[in-house]
């Protein structure tokens, strides 16, 4: 049982070298079926460890060896198989074997399909290490290895210079999140002398609610948690993120990557419970995340952006309820969305994959006949996410705003916006694509098909999944079988020990009211989507507030100006006027004044290797000399 | 300092130091008058070796193991010296025909 | 190859291929062990050394070894030097200086003139036999002996004293008598004192 | 450190030195008996029976034969070479066990000159220094035949001694001693090396075929090559010293590899023949010089049967072929020590 | 008594050796003289009692260094060295240096009041057994950092050995 995390991260990683380093060695399909059985055994022992640690209430430690041992800094290299690992493990693999079956399918055309399956094992190796490690530094490996990952598999056409653009631009931006992170890192361990984060943890619990050491180091643990996880300075690169592969999209940019902040977070629960200016910060950015994410979805006019922008949303959907102390909410919507936005991605895939790549909504519809196996699995996918019951969205999405309105009732009205944007922007999706006319494009399109099984078998499974899975954690108005959230009652106890809960459970009314606003407003919002923008409307140009949105609030432009500009400008003028005039006239008097010095000087450097031996000996006759006489 | 030499009837530190102080400053009159090359380079190897016995001498009389293991890392640079420095003097033999330390002043360009 | 059969001087000749030696060749050590052994069963064979001055080879009855300067019955000399031997020499082996027989000396040789120095070069004569079969006097022979080793040039230049058979132990020339050789000697017709 | 013990280290030295000497001699004849039996010939039998007088007659052949010594060479050095080989070769007998303890009225005398708890690491040692005597000897005929050998010699020495220490610190891992007469104590009865160190005596043989300058890499005294290699310019004693200190390495060696790899004075049923201890002493040492004999001619056996590397040949197989041999062995029993501790 | 004889005798043979290395005019001679240097200091290590040491040393310095240098003089062929001899004057002067700094050192090294605690001839320390315990435990480090030491050495003397230009 200690040996099954090695295993774990052992074999994605031997799969990455083996098709790394045999790249024209091995055909497409031997690729493909490597790296997803891979995958398959790495389930299998996820399967295993979650049995375990779900059936006895313990955490496995598995020692591997002693990484950094420099005086009092000791840095175990130690992976740690807890609730909250194992559910990240099963999300992972689950959704990872998914994904890499697709991808057979979906990148057999590609002349790199081994190169993108090497990528991809080590994607999931490096995610693996980020959610088993027992402390920051070692979970800090994983944080940088996706974040490789992820450039490389956003650039992984790298002919095109966009996508390399895009690859760059994540990159950046991670970077500058994982700033937050690093300083986050130093300052505990300058703080707490360790940076295992059980230790942590337990030596955090002892100080006061409040307390600013702590209110800096989860503010910049939480700088790093935008980074990845695309929240509000720092979300643009995920939209753009799409230039890679869609399954890559499915995987790192909707199902796993990016909830690593959330994880992150929830994992340093106890950290954050106890400086509640951060968590209301985080509320505000979740928030307005959120919103903005989800009005920009809505006049997206690409099928992959628009669900990168809902992936946004989402993500700050599930900050906001980090923010307002829920995380087993957090947790719980973060497993469901990574099988329903995975199912999307996939389907999304599947309809571009349909239509040779084309990815403009405008030059779509109709599709419903055409491919009909993938209309019904969008379908399934849209009703999922946004959360009609009895699907698996509707429960973690009820569970979030039950916690909302409990905060307060704006809090959850703004909280049902959001569900609001996400039904209205994903139905417009699925009608435009689907439900309407047939656009010209597609008319021409002769060649429209439907996806092989190796494709479609892995969205039924995932659709599957979206459908029953919310059950496993049942609103309290219906039953009393909380089993998701007594499954994580042990990671949060400490944290919910600290700080009573808002999880409390809501009263009838009030949960009946939750259950039911949602309701009506998502069926009014169909009709109305159906009516919108079936009927072509809304594919004219966009004007006024609209035209905001589809433009992304301006968001980049915003960024361009604050940030670039005035830091060219700065950048300029240091160049020019302090640096060429200010300090090379310095400087250059420096170099002259010792160029006439060394005019006089380097008589003494003739080339002859004795005198240089002699001055030497001399002088350390000198030193000698002075010793004995000093 | 006598009275502990007089327990042990055997050979005084004080030897060891004239000893390797003498070898050392052979080392260095090396240096100082050889033109050629290999030679200093022995003479080096020389005063290498003279620190090295003084360590031991004073390692075994201190009774402090960390002298010899000093020793022996000395050892190792100065086999990795010799293989570098002897592959030097044959490129430099090479394109210049000679060892002579006086000709080699091309290090001053 | 097969198809055009060239002329082939020996049928233990093998065709070369340079193929690229199996793993098991490129370990060299099977085939060290079969050398080994091929060694080893050479060392239990029975050794072919004639060990010379003890045991001899067997030669056939007409070898031509050592020649000898023959004496007749009586223990004359029979060389009469008439020069025939050096003359059919073909590696110019045989020297002789001719002198005539005094009366006192008529027991050492049969004609009146005789060779007072008759020298064979060792190092320079083939065994070819020319100058037996010159001889009309039937004094030089070759027999089954063989010259022995020296450690000097010069000694290998046999004199009178060594090529003279010595007068109490007459060297056997019988073989060398055959039925045929006898009937040539006797048909005067070939001779070539005619 | 009494009188009693010093003249029976001393006796027990000298009388090493004398057999040393002794066998180094009939290993001349036998090498030549060797070969003729190979040969399908007999060999050297007329002085004495069996030729037992011909290292003798070789000997005296030597002594009597003119001192030639080249006009330009370096006098002094010219005579250092061969002196140095010799005394290398006999140098190395020192730490070689030659047998258990011997009690004689209550006094334990041990057949090995020096019990030094570094013994393997003094034969590196001695090994090391061995090139001396062959780069001095080829250096100081000032002949270019004489110099190209010793450089060739010399480099093949130095080659070879590295794959060679790998294959003995093998064995000093399985061990854990660097003392020779641990190193074969530990092979009581059967329990020799070879059997869980084949690699490293496969290794450790051909290493001791070069470094003894025995066929098949016998390259420095290359006859059709090089003339006669490093002793070209050699002739009478002198030569003898050369050719003489190559048998007693060959014997050294020999020696070496029963002691580190078969057992030594070690033998099997050592324990159930029910004799005194003074006994299985004296036998063991017969057996160990069974061994070495065995050995001395399995070093003739190969002689006579392959031919010579050619020289790019023998660095590439000491390179390429010897070392990562060596290594590979040394993780292996690394990893298997690890496995079975 | 015998040991301060011995390290009397070790001492005057290396530095007669020593002097010799700088007075040959021959670079084989020096080279020679070198490694006898060197074996009279695997004497002293031996009398010392830093067995490990003087066995090393001589492996070293006698079996590789000085075997380098003895090919290195051999394959140059620096046989003479004629044209290799500094002025007198230099000589002089590095004679004059070599005696200040002599006698400098020994007054420098007297003034430190080195406090001997132990018997060299029956310290323990300079074993295999001890010094392996301590270069494996407490300097394992910087021991596998020499082996890189040596990587590097070893491909840089091949790369300065090729004959082509890179």
């Amino acid at each position: 049982m200690q040996l099954l995390p090695i295993l774990l991260i052992v074999f994605p990683l031997l799969g990455f070298l083996l098709l790394g380093l045999t790249q024209k060695l091995m055909s497409k399909s031997t690729a493909g079926i490597l790296a997803s059985s891979v995958i398959f055994i790495n389930l299998v022992i996820a399967t295993v460890l979650f049995n375990f640690v779900s059936s006895n209430n313990e955490t496995l430690t598995t020692f591997l060896f002693n990484w950094i041992n420099v005086g009092s800094l000791n840095i175990p290299f130690e992976f740690v198989v807890d609730r909250l690992s194992a559910l990240m493990l099963l999300i992972i693999n689950g959704v990872g074997l998914m994904i890499h079956i697709y991808s057979i399918g979906y990148m057999k055309e590609d002349e790199a399909n081994n190169r993108f399956f090497s990528y991809l094992n080590l994607f999931v190796f490096f995610m693996l290490i980020l959610v088993l490690s027992s402390n920051y530094l070692v979970l800090f490996i994983g944080w940088e290895g996706v974040g490789l990952s992820s450039y490389l598999l956003i650039g992984f056409w790298f002919k095109d210079h966009a996508n390399n653009d895009a690859a760059k631009k994540a990159f950046i931006y991670n970077r500058i999140g994982d700033l937050g992170f690093l300083i986050a890192m130093f300052l505990l361990y300058t703080n707490f002398h360790s940076l295992t984060i059980s230790e942590i943890a337990a030596k955090a619990s002892t100080l006061e609610i409040g307390n600013p050491t702590l209110m800096v180091i989860t503010l910049c643990l939480f700088v790093g948690a935008t980074g990845k996880s695309a929240q509000i300075p720092l979300f643009t690169w995920l939209p753009d993120a799409m230039a890679g592969p869609t399954p890559v999209s499915a995987l790192i940019h909707a199902a796993t990557m990016v909830t690593a902040g959330i994880y992150l977070i929830a994992r340093s629960s106890v950290l954050f419970v106890l400086s509640p200016i951060t968590l209301n910060i985080i509320l505000i950015i979740g928030t307005t995340t959120a919103i903005v994410a989800g009005l920009i979805a809505i006049y997206q006019n690409d099928i992959k952006k628009i669900l990168a922008y809902s992936t946004v949303s989402q993500l700050g959907f599930l900050f906001m309820a980090v923010g307002l102390g829920s995380f087993t909410g957090a947790m719980f919507h973060l497993f469901t969305h990574a099988f329903f936005k995975a199912l999307l991605f996939l389907a999304a895939g599947s309809v571009i994959h349909a239509l040779n790549n084309e990815q403009d909504i405008r030059k779509m519809g109709g599709l419903s006949k055409k491919i009909p196996a993938t209309f019904a699995l969008f379908v399934i996918g849209t009703i999922a996410i946004s959360g009609l019951p009895p699907f698996a969205g509707f429960f973690s999405k009820e569970l979030i705003l039950g916690v909302a309105y409990e905060h307060s009732l704006t809090m959850g009205l703004v909280a049902t916006l959001v569900s609001l944007l996400t039904s209205i922007y994903m139905f417009r999706l699925l009608f435009v694509v689907f439900l309407k006319p047939e656009s010209d494009a597609v008319k021409a399109n002769h060649h429209v098909h439907e996806s092989p099984k190796t494709m479609l078998l892995p969205m039924s499974i995932l659709a599957f999944f979206s459908m029953v899975v919310g059950f496993i954690n049942i609103p309290a108005l219906f039953s009393e079988n909380h089993q998701f959230e007594n499954y994580l009652a042990p990671i949060f106890e400490i944290s919910h020990k600290l700080v009573p809960s808002h999880e409390t459970i809501p009263n009838v009314t009030e949960e009946w009211s939750i259950l039911l606003l949602p309701l009506l407003v998502i069926v009014s919002i169909i009709l109305f989507s159906y009516k919108r923008f079936v009927n072509e409307k809304a594919l004219q140009s966009a004007s006024g507030l609209t035209s905001l949105m589809a433009d992304k609030f301006y968001f980049d432009e915003i960024y361009d100006f604050i940030i670039v500009k005035p830091s060219i400008f700065i950048s300029n003028f240091f160049r020019t006027i302090v640096d060429q005039t200010i300090l090379n006239s310095f400087i250059d008097s420096i170099g002259s004044s010792t160029l006439l010095i060394g005019n006089y000087v380097r008589r003494l450097q003739s080339g002859n290797t004795g005198l240089y031996l002699l001055l030497m000996v001399f002088s350390i006759i000198t030193v000698l000399f002075l010793n004995i006489i000093l | 300092m006598e009275t502990t030499m007089s327990q042990f009837q055997t050979v005084p530190l004080q030897y060891y130091i004239i000893f390797c102080s003498a070898l050392f400053s052979i080392g260095v009159v090396g240096v100082l008058s050889k033109r050629n090359a290999l030679v200093i380079f022995m003479s080096v190897e020389l005063m290498l070796n003279s620190a090295n016995l003084l360590l031991t001498a004073f390692s075994a009389y201190r009774n402090d193991p960390a002298g010899q293991i000093f020793v022996f890392f000395i050892m190792v640079v100065a086999a990795a010296e010799v293989a570098i420095g002897l592959g030097l003097l044959v490129v430099v033999f090479r394109s210049t025909k000679t060892i002579d330390i006086q000709v080699l002043n091309k290090l001053k360009w | 190859m097969n198809q055009n059969p060239k002329i082939q001087l020996t049928n233990r000749s093998k065709v070369v291929s340079n193929k690229e030696m199996t793993f098991m060749e490129r370990l060299y050590l099977p085939a060290i062990l079969k050398g080994l052994y091929i060694t080893m069963s050479h060392f239990f064979k029975k050794e072919v050394t004639i060990q010379y001055p003890e045991v001899k080879r067997p030669v056939s009855d007409i070898y031509r070894g050592l020649h000898v300067l023959k004496r007749d019955d009586e223990g004359r000399e029979r060389c009469t030097a008439c020069g025939l031997c050096a003359l059919s020499c073909p590696a110019e082996a045989i020297t002789m200086v001719a002198a005539e027989r005094t009366d006192d000396e008529l027991h050492l040789y049969r004609e009146e003139k005789y060779a007072s120095i008759y020298e064979i070069n060792m190092l320079r004569c083939i065994f070819c036999g020319n100058c037996e079969t010159a001889c009309p006097k039937e004094a030089i022979f070759l027999t089954d002996r063989f010259v022995a080793s020296e450690t000097k040039r010069n000694a290998f230049v046999y004199g009178k004293d060594k090529l003279v058979e010595p007068k109490d132990a007459p060297i056997d020339i019988s073989k060398r008598q055959t039925a045929e050789v006898k009937t040539f000697k006797l048909d005067k017709s070939k001779s070539h004192n005619k | 450190m009494d009188i009693h013990f010093l003249t029976y280290k001393l006796s027990l030295a000298g009388g090493i030195l004398l057999l040393s000497l002794l066998i180094a001699m009939y290993a001349t004849l036998l090498e030549r008996k060797v070969a003729g039996f190979f040969q399908d010939r007999l060999g050297p039998n007329r002085a004495g029976t069996f030729g037992l007088l011909q290292p003798v007659a070789d000997g005296l052949k030597l002594f009597m034969k003119e001192e030639f010594m080249p006009a330009n060479a370096d006098k002094f050095l010219y005579i250092l070479g061969p002196s140095l080989t010799m005394l290398v070769a006999l140098l190395s007998s020192a730490v070689i066990p030659w047998g258990g303890n011997l009690n004689i009225g209550g006094v334990d005398y041990s057949l090995q000159m020096a019990d030094i708890n570094i013994g393997v690491l003094y034969t590196f040692a001695v090994v090391s220094i061995g090139v001396y005597g062959v780069m001095i000897g080829g250096w100081a005929s000032n002949n270019k035949y004489a110099l190209m050998g010793a450089v060739r010699a010399a480099s093949q020495m130095i080659s070879y001694e590295l794959a060679m220490s790998m294959a003995i610190v093998t064995i000093v891992m399985t061990t854990g001693s660097l003392s020779v007469n641990d190193i074969v104590a530990q092979q009581h009865g059967f329990n020799w090396n070879i059997w869980t160190q084949p690699i490293g005596f496969l290794v450790f043989i051909v290493c001791a075929f070069a470094e003894c300058n025995r066929t098949p890499f016998d390259l420095p005294e290359c006859e059709t090559e090089l003339i006669g290699g490093y002793h070209t310019e050699y002739s009478s004693m002198k030569l003898g010293f050369y050719l003489f200190s190559e048998y007693i390495n060959m014997f050294i060696a020999s020696a070496m590899i029963s002691s580190l790899y078969f057992g030594g004075y070690n033998f099997p049923f050592m324990d159930v023949l029910g004799v005194s201890p003074n006994w299985i002493t004296i036998i063991g040492t017969a057996v160990l010089f069974i061994k070495i004999a065995f050995f001395m001619f399995v070093f003739m056996w190969i002689r006579w049967t392959l031919p010579r590397f050619r020289y790019d040949q023998l660095m590439r197989f000491g390179w390429k072929v010897l070392l990562p041999m060596a290594m590979v062995n040394l993780i292996l029993t690394g990893f298997f020590k690890l496995l079975f501790k | 008594m015998f040991s301060t004889y011995l390290f009397i005798f070790l001492s005057a043979v290396a530095i007669f050796s020593a002097i010799n290395v700088l007075l040959s005019k021959n670079p084989i001679h020096s080279v020679l003289y070198m490694t006898l240097t060197f074996f009279t200091l695997a004497g002293h290590y031996i009398l010392l009692n830093a067995q490990f040491l003087a066995v090393v040393h001589v492996i070293v310095y006698a079996g590789a260094i000085m075997v380098l240098f003895l090919f290195t003089v051999m394959l140059l062929n620096l046989n003479k060295e004629g044209q290799f001899s500094k002025t007198n004057l230099m000589k002089f002067i590095a004679g004059i240096a070599g005696g200040l700094l002599f006698l400098l050192l020994i007054g420098s090294l007297k003034s430190f009041d080195v406090a001997v605690v132990s018997n060299p001839e029956l310290t323990q320390i300079g074993l295999v057994k001890n010094l392996g315990t301590i270069l494996y435990r407490d300097y394992l480090l910087p021991f596998e950092l020499s082996s890189i030491l040596f990587l590097s050495a070893m491909v840089g003397a091949v790369m300065l050995g090729k004959k082509d230009k890179i």
